[in-house]
C-alpha cells in the first residue's frame, strides 16, 4: 500500500510482509468468489443471489465512495485553522 | 446659609423682633395642640407651628445656637417618642379589651372621657413627631450647606 | 389577642421603629428588629392559617365600623402576599449589616432598622388594610423609608439614585391619590369592599375612567412596569445590597398586589378586561418588558445593575399573568410575585455576601469566586437556574402557569415569547457563572467564603426556591385558591 | 428497598459524594458505583413504575420496560467502562459529571413522563459539556459553548413540544407519539439534534473530537443512543426516519473518507452507524426495533472501544491526525491489538459484534421493501469497512513510519478496552446473549452459510478495493485540513451576518437619533428646562422620562376607555 522504506524500529509492516499479506488478501477474494458459486442463497432482490454479487458491490461501492469523497473535498477542504 | 444667617444676626430689627415673636409662636403652637380636642386645629399643625418657631430661631441666629437649644440627641428622640405615644395608646387600647386606637376604653367608667383622654394623647403624639421631624429636615439641609 | 392579629401586624413594626431609635445600640438594635420581624412573620402566618381555615377576617380600627371607619381586611390574597412580605422582611433582617455598604457609621445602624421597620410597617399597611386611602397612607411611609433606605448606601450615586427614586415615587403617589379623589368623588366612599358595591352605577362616567387611568398608571410606576420603570435601576444598585434584597421580593410584589387588588376587586373584571380592554396595552407591554428587560440585563456590566434589569423582565411576567386574565394566567402571576420574590431577595443577598470579600459589584470583580466563595457562588447558580426556570426550581412553577394561560387564551405566540425569553435569562445568567468559574485565572484563590451568618440567611431564600419549585402546595395551591376567589368576586 | 431508588440516581447521588473521598477510596468507590447500578439493574422487577405528583400533574419517572432495560445494560457497561479508562485521571470534575451524565442519561431511558424525559434531558446536556471544557483549551472551551447552546436548545424544543402535546391531549406519558400535531413535531426535532439528523449534526463533530481523551469516550455512549432509544420510544414505524437515516448514513461515509483528525472522523463514523438506527426505527417492525436496539448496543461497545484507542493515542502522542501518525504499532502493540478488535466490530467481520446486528436492520429494511435504503445501508458498510475497518488501524499502527516512539497506553485504558474487546467478541460469537435482552422476541440466525460468505465478500472486495484506489491514487489521501459542515453555518456565516446587521443596525441606529430623536429629547428638554432645575435632579433625564411616560400612558388609558 505504500512506498515507503520500512524502519527498523518502528512498528510499520515491511515491504516483504506487505506483499505476502496482498498476495494472502487475493487469494481470499478468489476462494470467497469461487465459493460464491456454491452457496444456496435466498436474497430479498434478484441481483443479490448473482454469485459474487457482495463482492463487486463492495468493490463497486468503495470506488463510488472514495470518487464522490474527493469531489466533496474540493468543496468543503480548508485550512486546518480555518475557524481560529 | 451661615453667610446669610451672619447678615441676618447683624441686624437688630430682625433679631430684636424674631426673639419677641418667637414665645408667642410655641405658645401658639400649643393653643392649637389642645385645642384640636374639640375644635379645628390638632397635632399635625401644631407640630408644625411649633417647630416654626425653632426654625425661626435657627434662621436669625445661627444652626449653632439652635443646636445648643434643641440637640439633634432631642430631635431623635421627640421623632421617636411622638410615635411610640401614639401608637402606645392604641396599644393601651388593646391591652384594655377594645379594638387598636379605641379610645373609649381607655377610661373605665366614662367612654366619653376615654375618648378625650385617647385624642389628647395621640394628638400629643402626633405634635412631638411632627415638630421633631421638621426640625430634622430643617437640620438635615441646613447642616448640608455647612458640612462643605 | 389573636383577634387583633391585624392590628398587631402593622403596629408592631411601626411601634418598633422608634423604640430602635431610643435603643440605639446596634447589637441591641439589632437583635430587638429580628424579634420583631419574626413576630411579624408569625403574625403573619397565623393570619394565613385563619384565612384559609375560617374565611375573611375583618378587624375594625378604633371600633369605627366600616365603612365609616378604616377597616383591615384579610382574604386569601393579601395573607398569601403579607406571609411573602414577613418571609423576605424576617430572612434579610438577619443578614449582618456591612459596614462598607452602608454610609453610616457603625454606631448609627440604629437608623437603618429604624426605616427598615418603617417600610416593613408600610408595606404590611397597604397589604392588610380595605380603605383605599389608608393604601395611600402606608404607601408614602413605606416609600419615603425605602427613599432613605436606597440613599444610605455608600457609592455617592446612592443618594441621586435615591432622590430620583423619590421624585418619581412622588409622581406614583400623586397619581394614585388623584385617583383615590376622584373614586371618593363619585362614590363617597374609600372602604374596598363598599367601593365595589358602589362604583358599578357609576363606572360609565367620566371622573371614573380619569380615576381608572391615574390609579393604574399611579401604581405601575410603584411596581416599575415597564416603560414607567426608570426608578429601579440606578435604585438597586446604587442602594446597599441588603436593602436591594429587601425591596426587590416586597415592593414592587406588593405594589402588584395593589394593582390586583384595584383591578379585580374594586373595578371589577368585567369593566377592566371587558369594556377597558387593559389587555390590549398591558399584555404588548408586560412582553416588551420582559424581552428588554433581559436584553438589557445582558449587557449590564455590574451585577447589581444585572439584577435589576432582569427584576424588570420579571415583572414583566407578572404583569402579564395578570393581563391573561384567566385562572392559569393569573395564578401564574400571583405565584410568581412570591416566587420571584425568593429568587430575587436570594440573588441579591448573595451580591451582598460577595461583596463583603471582594471591592465592586462589578461583574468583572467576581473573576474566579467560583473557587473562593463555594457556597456564596453555588447559591447564585441555584438562583440563576431559577431565574431561568429551570424545573425544580420556583421559576419553572411559574413559567409553567403562565404558558398554560397564554395557550388557554390561545395566545401561541406568547407562549413562545415566555419560553424564548428565558433563553435570554440563560445568557445574563452564564455572562456571571462564566466569570465565576470559567476564568483563566491560572492560580487557584484561597477558599475564603463569607461568614456563616451570610450564608444562612442566603441559603434559607435560595433553598426555599428550590424547596418550593417541588413542593407547590404553599405557593401555587394558596395562588390558584386567590386567583380563583379574585375571578369569581369578579366576573 | 433498592427498587424505591430510581435507575441511574446511584450514578449521580454517587458521584456527589465522590469529592468528599480521597486517595484509593475515592478511585474504588468510582469503579464500584456502575456495578453496583448494574445489580440494582438487574433486581429490578419488569412492568415496575412509580409515580408521584407535581403540582398536580401525576409524574412517572420510573417506568421499566424491556425497551429501557436493554439501553440500561449498554449504559452502565459503557459506564463502567468509561470510568475505568478514565481511572488514571486525577480530575474529579470529569469523574463528577462523568457518572452524573451517565447516571441521568440512565435515568432517561426509565422516564414514564416528558417532564422526568425532560430534566434528565438538560442534565445530560449540562454534565456531559464538562467533558469537553475539562479539556481547558480555548478551543474545547468555545466548541463546549457551541455544544451547549445547541443541546439547551433541543431540550427547550422539547419543553415546547411537551407543553403543546399536553394542551392538546391532556396527557404527559411519554409513550408512542407519532408526528400527529405542532407538539410532537417540536418532540420529534427535539429528539432529532441529538440524534445528529443530517443538517443538525453539527455539534456532534464539532464537539467530540474537542473533548478530552476520557471525555470523548464517556460522549459517544450517552447522549446519541439515549436519543435513538427516545425516537424508538416515541416514532417507531415514522416513515419519515427511514430517509433520513439513510441520508446520515451516507453522508457522514464521504465526510469520514476524507477526515484527517481520527477522533473526527469516528464522530462521522458514529453518525454513519447512527443512521442505520433511524433506519431501523423507520422501518419499525418487530425484527427492525430489535436490530436497532441490538446495534446501538453493539455501536455503544465498539464505538467506544474506538474511541478508547484513538483516545491512548492522543494521550501518548498528544495528537490524533492521520497525516502526523503512523507505525505505532512497535510502541502500542496492544493499543494497535484491541484496536484491529473494534474495527472488525465496526467493519461487522463474522464472530464480532457489528455483524450480528447490524444485519438485523438491513434485512429488515429489505424485507418491508426499502431496496434503495438497503443499497446505500450496504454501501455504507462497505464504507465502514474503509474509513473505520482499515484507516483507523493502518493509519495509526501500521502505515508510513512517522518516528513517533511513545509508551504504551496506561494499564487501566488497556483494561477498559481489553474488557470492550471482550465484549464485542463474545457478543459475535453468543449472539443470543444479547437477543434474549431485545424487546421483541428474535427469530433471527446470523450464522447462515449466504449471509457469512456475503459478508466474508464484502469485506474482502472493500479491502481489496482499497488497495486498488490507494495504488491507482484515487483514494482521498490523509492531509492537514478542516473541512467544512454544517457547524459552518453558525460558527462563520451567522457570526458575519450578526456583524453585518450590526453595522446596518448602528448605522440605522444613528440616523434614526439624529432625526427623530432630535425631536422628541428637544421636547423632553423644554419640559425640563420650565420644570427641573437641572443639576438638582441629578439624573434628570430618567425623571423626565419617567414623567412624559407616565403621561402617554394616562392618555393611552383614557383612550382606552372612551373608544
Amino acid at each position: 500500500m505504500s512506498q515507503e522504506k520500512p524502519s527498523v524500529s518502528g512498528g510499520q509492516a515491511d515491504g516483504a510482509a506487505m506483499r505476502r499479506g496482498l498476495r494472502l488478501l487475493g487469494l481470499i477474494c478468489a476462494v470467497l468468489f469461487v465459493a460464491d458459486f456454491f452457496v444456496e442463497k435466498h436474497g430479498h432482490h434478484a441481483w443479490e443471489n448473482l454469485p459474487g454479487a457482495y463482492g463487486f458491490f463492495g468493490l463497486l461501492a468503495c470506488g463510488v465512495l472514495a470518487l464522490v469523497a474527493s469531489l466533496l473535498r474540493k468543496f468543503v477542504e480548508r485550512d486546518e485553522d480555518y475557524y481560529d | 446659609m451661615k453667610f446669610s444667617a451672619m447678615r441676618m444676626r447683624e441686624k437688630l430689627i430682625v433679631r430684636v423682633i424674631a426673639r419677641a415673636l418667637i414665645p408667642f409662636i410655641l405658645l401658639f403652637g400649643l393653643y392649637v395642640q389642645f385645642h384640636g380636642d374639640f375644635g379645628p386645629g390638632g397635632g399635625f399643625q401644631a407640630g408644625v407651628i411649633f417647630a416654626a418657631g425653632f426654625v425661626l430661631y435657627g434662621l436669625v441666629f445661627s444652626l449653632e445656637d439652635l443646636k445648643r437649644v434643641v440637640p439633634w440627641r432631642v430631635v431623635e428622640l421627640g421623632v421617636a417618642s411622638g410615635l411610640l405615644i401614639y401608637g402606645g395608646v392604641g396599644v393601651a387600647s388593646l391591652l384594655l379589651g377594645g379594638n387598636f386606637l379605641d379610645y373609649k376604653v381607655l377610661d373605665s367608667h366614662d367612654a366619653m372621657h376615654g375618648l378625650h383622654l385617647g385624642i389628647i394623647l395621640v394628638e400629643l403624639g402626633v405634635g412631638l413627631a411632627v415638630s421633631a421631624s421638621m426640625l430634622a429636615i430643617f437640620y438635615a439641609f441646613a447642616g448640608r450647606r455647612e458640612a462643605r | 389577642m389573636t383577634e387583633h392579629l391585624p392590628a398587631l401586624q402593622t403596629a408592631l413594626p411601626l411601634l418598633a421603629a422608634p423604640v430602635c431609635v431610643l435603643l440605639r445600640r446596634a447589637a441591641l438594635v439589632r437583635v430587638f428588629a429580628v424579634l420583631v420581624t419574626w413576630s411579624c412573620l408569625a403574625i403573619a402566618l397565623s393570619l394565613l392559617q385563619e384565612v384559609l381555615g375560617h374565611g375573611e377576617i375583618s378587624y375594625a380600627l378604633g371600633g369605627w365600623v366600616a365603612p365609616l371607619g378604616i377597616e383591615y381586611r384579610v382574604d386569601i390574597l393579601n395573607a398569601y402576599v403579607l406571609v411573602l412580605v414577613a418571609t423576605i422582611a424576617s430572612v434579610v433582617i438577619a443578614f449582618p449589616l456591612a459596614g462598607r455598604e452602608l454610609r453610616i457609621p457603625k454606631e448609627r445602624f440604629f437608623l437603618f432598622y429604624a426605616l427598615f421597620l418603617l417600610c416593613l410597617a408600610g408595606l404590611l399597611g397597604i397589604t392588610i388594610t380595605g380603605d383605599l386611602f389608608n393604601i395611600f397612607v402606608f404607601l408614602e411611609i413605606s416609600s419615603l423609608s425605602a427613599y432613605a433606605l436606597i440613599g444610605l448606601g455608600r457609592d455617592r450615586r446612592a443618594l441621586t439614585a435615591g432622590f430620583s427614586y423619590l421624585v418619581m415615587g412622588t409622581i406614583g403617589g400623586t397619581f394614585i391619590l388623584i385617583g383615590i379623589g376622584l373614586v371618593y368623588q363619585m362614590t363617597g366612599t374609600l372602604n374596598i369592599v363598599d367601593l365595589s358595591q358602589r362604583l358599578p352605577p357609576v363606572l360609565g362616567t367620566r371622573t371614573v375612567w380619569m380615576a381608572f387611568a391615574f390609579l393604574v398608571v399611579g401604581t405601575s410606576i410603584k411596581l416599575a412596569a415597564f416603560p414607567l420603570h426608570q426608578w429601579l435601576p440606578n435604585a438597586y444598585t446604587y442602594g446597599p445590597s441588603v436593602v436591594a434584597s429587601f425591596l426587590s421580593a416586597t415592593a414592587t410584589k406588593v405594589a402588584y398586589y395593589v394593582l390586583v387588588r384595584l383591578l379585580f376587586t374594586v373595578f371589577g373584571f368585567a369593566f377592566v378586561f371587558e369594556r377597558v380592554q387593559l389587555s390590549a396595552l398591558l399584555l404588548p407591554l408586560s412582553l416588551i418588558a420582559m424581552v428588554v428587560g433581559s436584553l438589557a440585563a445582558i449587557y449590564q456590566t455590574n451585577i447589581k445593575r444585572l439584577l435589576a434589569y432582569s427584576s424588570i423582565a420579571q415583572i414583566g411576567y407578572m404583569t402579564l399573568g395578570l393581563s391573561l386574565a384567566n385562572l392559569d394566567g393569573l395564578t401564574g402571576g400571583l405565584v410568581h410575585l412570591f416566587n420571584h420574590g425568593l429568587i430575587k431577595g436570594g440573588l441579591f443577598l448573595v451580591v451582598a455576601c460577595a461583596l463583603s470579600r471582594v471591592e465592586s459589584p462589578r461583574i468583572e470583580s467576581l473573576r474566579g469566586l467560583g473557587k473562593r466563595m463555594p457556597w456564596t457562588m453555588a447559591a447564585f447558580v441555584v438562583g440563576g437556574l431559577g431565574l431561568i426556570g429551570i424545573p425544580g426550581t420556583v421559576g419553572f412553577v411559574s413559567k409553567w402557569y403562565l404558558v398554560l394561560g397564554a395557550l388557554d387564551q390561545g395566545l401561541y405566540f406568547v407562549a413562545f415569547m415566555v419560553l424564548a425569553s428565558s433563553l435570554l435569562a440563560v445568557v445574563y445568567v452564564w455572562r456571571v457563572i462564566e466569570v465565576m468559574y470559567f476564568s483563566d485565572e491560572e492560580r487557584a484563590p484561597e477558599r475564603d467564603d463569607a461568614p456563616l451568618s451570610m450564608l444562612l440567611p442566603t441559603w434559607v431564600l435560595i433553598g426555599a426556591t428550590i424547596y418550593f419549585g417541588l413542593d407547590t402546595e404553599l405557593t401555587a395551591g394558596v395562588a390558584e385558591q386567590a386567583a380563583a376567589y379574585l375571578l369569581g368576586g369578579a366576573s | 428497598m433498592i427498587e424505591a431508588i430510581p435507575p441511574g440516581m446511584i450514578l449521580i447521588l454517587g458521584a456527589l459524594i465522590l469529592p468528599f473521598l480521597g486517595g484509593a477510596l475515592q478511585r474504588v468507590w468510582l469503579v464500584l458505583l456502575p456495578v453496583l447500578g448494574f445489580v440494582q439493574l438487574t433486581l429490578l422487577p419488569e412492568g415496575l413504575a412509580q409515580s408521584f405528583e407535581f403540582f398536580g400533574y401525576g409524574l412517572n419517572p420510573v417506568r421499566v420496560d424491556s425497551l429501557s432495560l436493554v439501553f440500561a445494560y449498554v449504559f452502565y457497561l459503557a459506564a463502567f467502562l468509561s470510568v475505568v479508562y478514565a481511572l488514571h485521571l486525577r480530575d474529579t470534575v470529569q469523574w463528577v459529571s462523568g457518572l452524573v451524565y451517565a447516571g441521568s442519561a440512565i435515568g432517561a431511558l426509565f422516564a414514564g413522563d416528558l417532564i422526568s424525559l425532560f430534566v434528565y434531558w438538560e442534565i445530560t446536556a449540562l454534565a456531559s459539556l464538562f467533558q469537553i471544557w475539562a479539556r481547558r483549551t480555548e478551543a474545547a472551551y468555545r466548541a463546549g459553548l457551541r455544544y451547549l447552546v445547541i443541546q439547551v436548545s433541543s431540550g427547550v424544543l422539547l419543553l415546547a413540544g411537551t407543553i403543546l402535546h399536553f394542551a392538546d391531549t391532556g396527557s404527559l406519558e411519554f409513550g408512542a407519539l407519532g408526528l400527529v400535531s405542532v407538539g410532537t413535531t417540536l418532540i420529534f426535532l427535539a429528539f432529532g439534534i441529538k440524534a445528529a439528523f443530517p443538517l443538525l449534526h453539527g455539534w456532534l463533530e464539532d464537539a467530540y473530537p474537542e473533548a478530552t481523551v476520557t471525555g470523548a469516550v464517556f460522549l459517544s455512549a450517552f447522549t446519541t443512543k439515549l436519543a435513538i432509544y427516545a425516537l424508538a420510544r416515541g416514532f417507531a414505524g415514522t416513515e419519515i426516519l427511514v430517509p433520513i437515516g439513510a441520508v446520515m448514513a451516507a453522508f457522514a461515509t464521504f465526510y469520514a473518507l476524507i477526515e484527517n483528525d481520527l477522533r473526527r472522523l469516528l464522530a462521522y463514523s458514529l453518525i454513519s452507524q447512527l443512521g442505520f438506527m433511524v433506519v431501523g426505527i423507520g422501518v419499525g417492525s418487530e425484527m427492525a426495533l430489535n436490530g436497532t436496539a441490538a446495534h446501538a448496543f453493539a455501536s455503544v461497545l465498539y464505538k467506544g472501544l474506538l474511541f478508547m484507542a484513538m483516545g491512548a493515542v492522543l494521550y501518548r502522542t498528544g495528537t490524533t491526525r492521520s497525516s502526523e501518525l503512523g507505525g505505532l504499532y512497535g510502541s502500542m502493540p496492544w493499543t494497535a491489538l484491541l484496536c484491529l478488535v473494534g474495527s472488525a466490530s465496526i467493519a461487522a467481520l463474522p464472530l464480532f459484534s457489528g455483524f450480528i446486528s447490524k444485519s438485523m436492520i438491513l434485512t429488515a429494511a429489505a424485507e418491508n421493501h426499502y431496496s434503495l435504503t438497503y443499497t446505500v445501508l450496504l454501501a455504507a458498510s462497505a464504507g465502514a469497512v474503509l474509513h473505520s475497518g482499515i484507516r483507523i488501524s493502518y493509519d495509526t499502527f501500521f502505515g508510513p513510519d512517522r518516528g513517533i516512539r511513545c509508551d504504551e497506553a496506561p494499564r487501566n485504558m488497556r483494561f477498559a478496552m481489553g474488557g470492550a474487546a471482550l465484549l464485542c467478541f463474545a457478543l459475535g460469537v453468543a449472539p443470543n446473549l444479547l437477543y434474549e435482552l431485545l424487546p421483541y422476541p428474535v427469530n433471527y440466525q446470523p450464522y447462515t452459510f449466504s449471509h457469512v460468505a456475503d459478508q466474508l465478500q464484502l469485506i474482502a472486495f472493500s479491502v481489496a478495493a482499497a488497495v486498488l484506489l490507494v495504488r491507482l491514487g484515487l483514494y482521498p489521501k490523509a492531509r492537514s485540513a478542516r473541512n467544512l459542515d454544517i457547524d459552518w453555518l453558525y460558527r462563520s456565516l451567522l457570526p458575519g451576518l450578526v456583524q453585518f446587521a450590526g453595522r446596518q443596525l448602528a448605522r440605522l441606529k444613528s440616523a434614526i437619533e439624529s432625526r427623530a430623536l432630535m425631536g422628541l429629547q428637544s421636547a423632553v428638554r423644554y419640559v425640563q428646562g420650565h420644570h427641573a432645575p437641572t443639576g438638582v435632579l441629578g439624573d434628570p433625564w430618567s425623571i423626565g422620562a419617567t414623567a412624559l411616560w407616565a403621561a402617554l400612558l394616562l392618555v393611552a388609558y383614557l383612550l382606552m376607555a372612551y373608544l
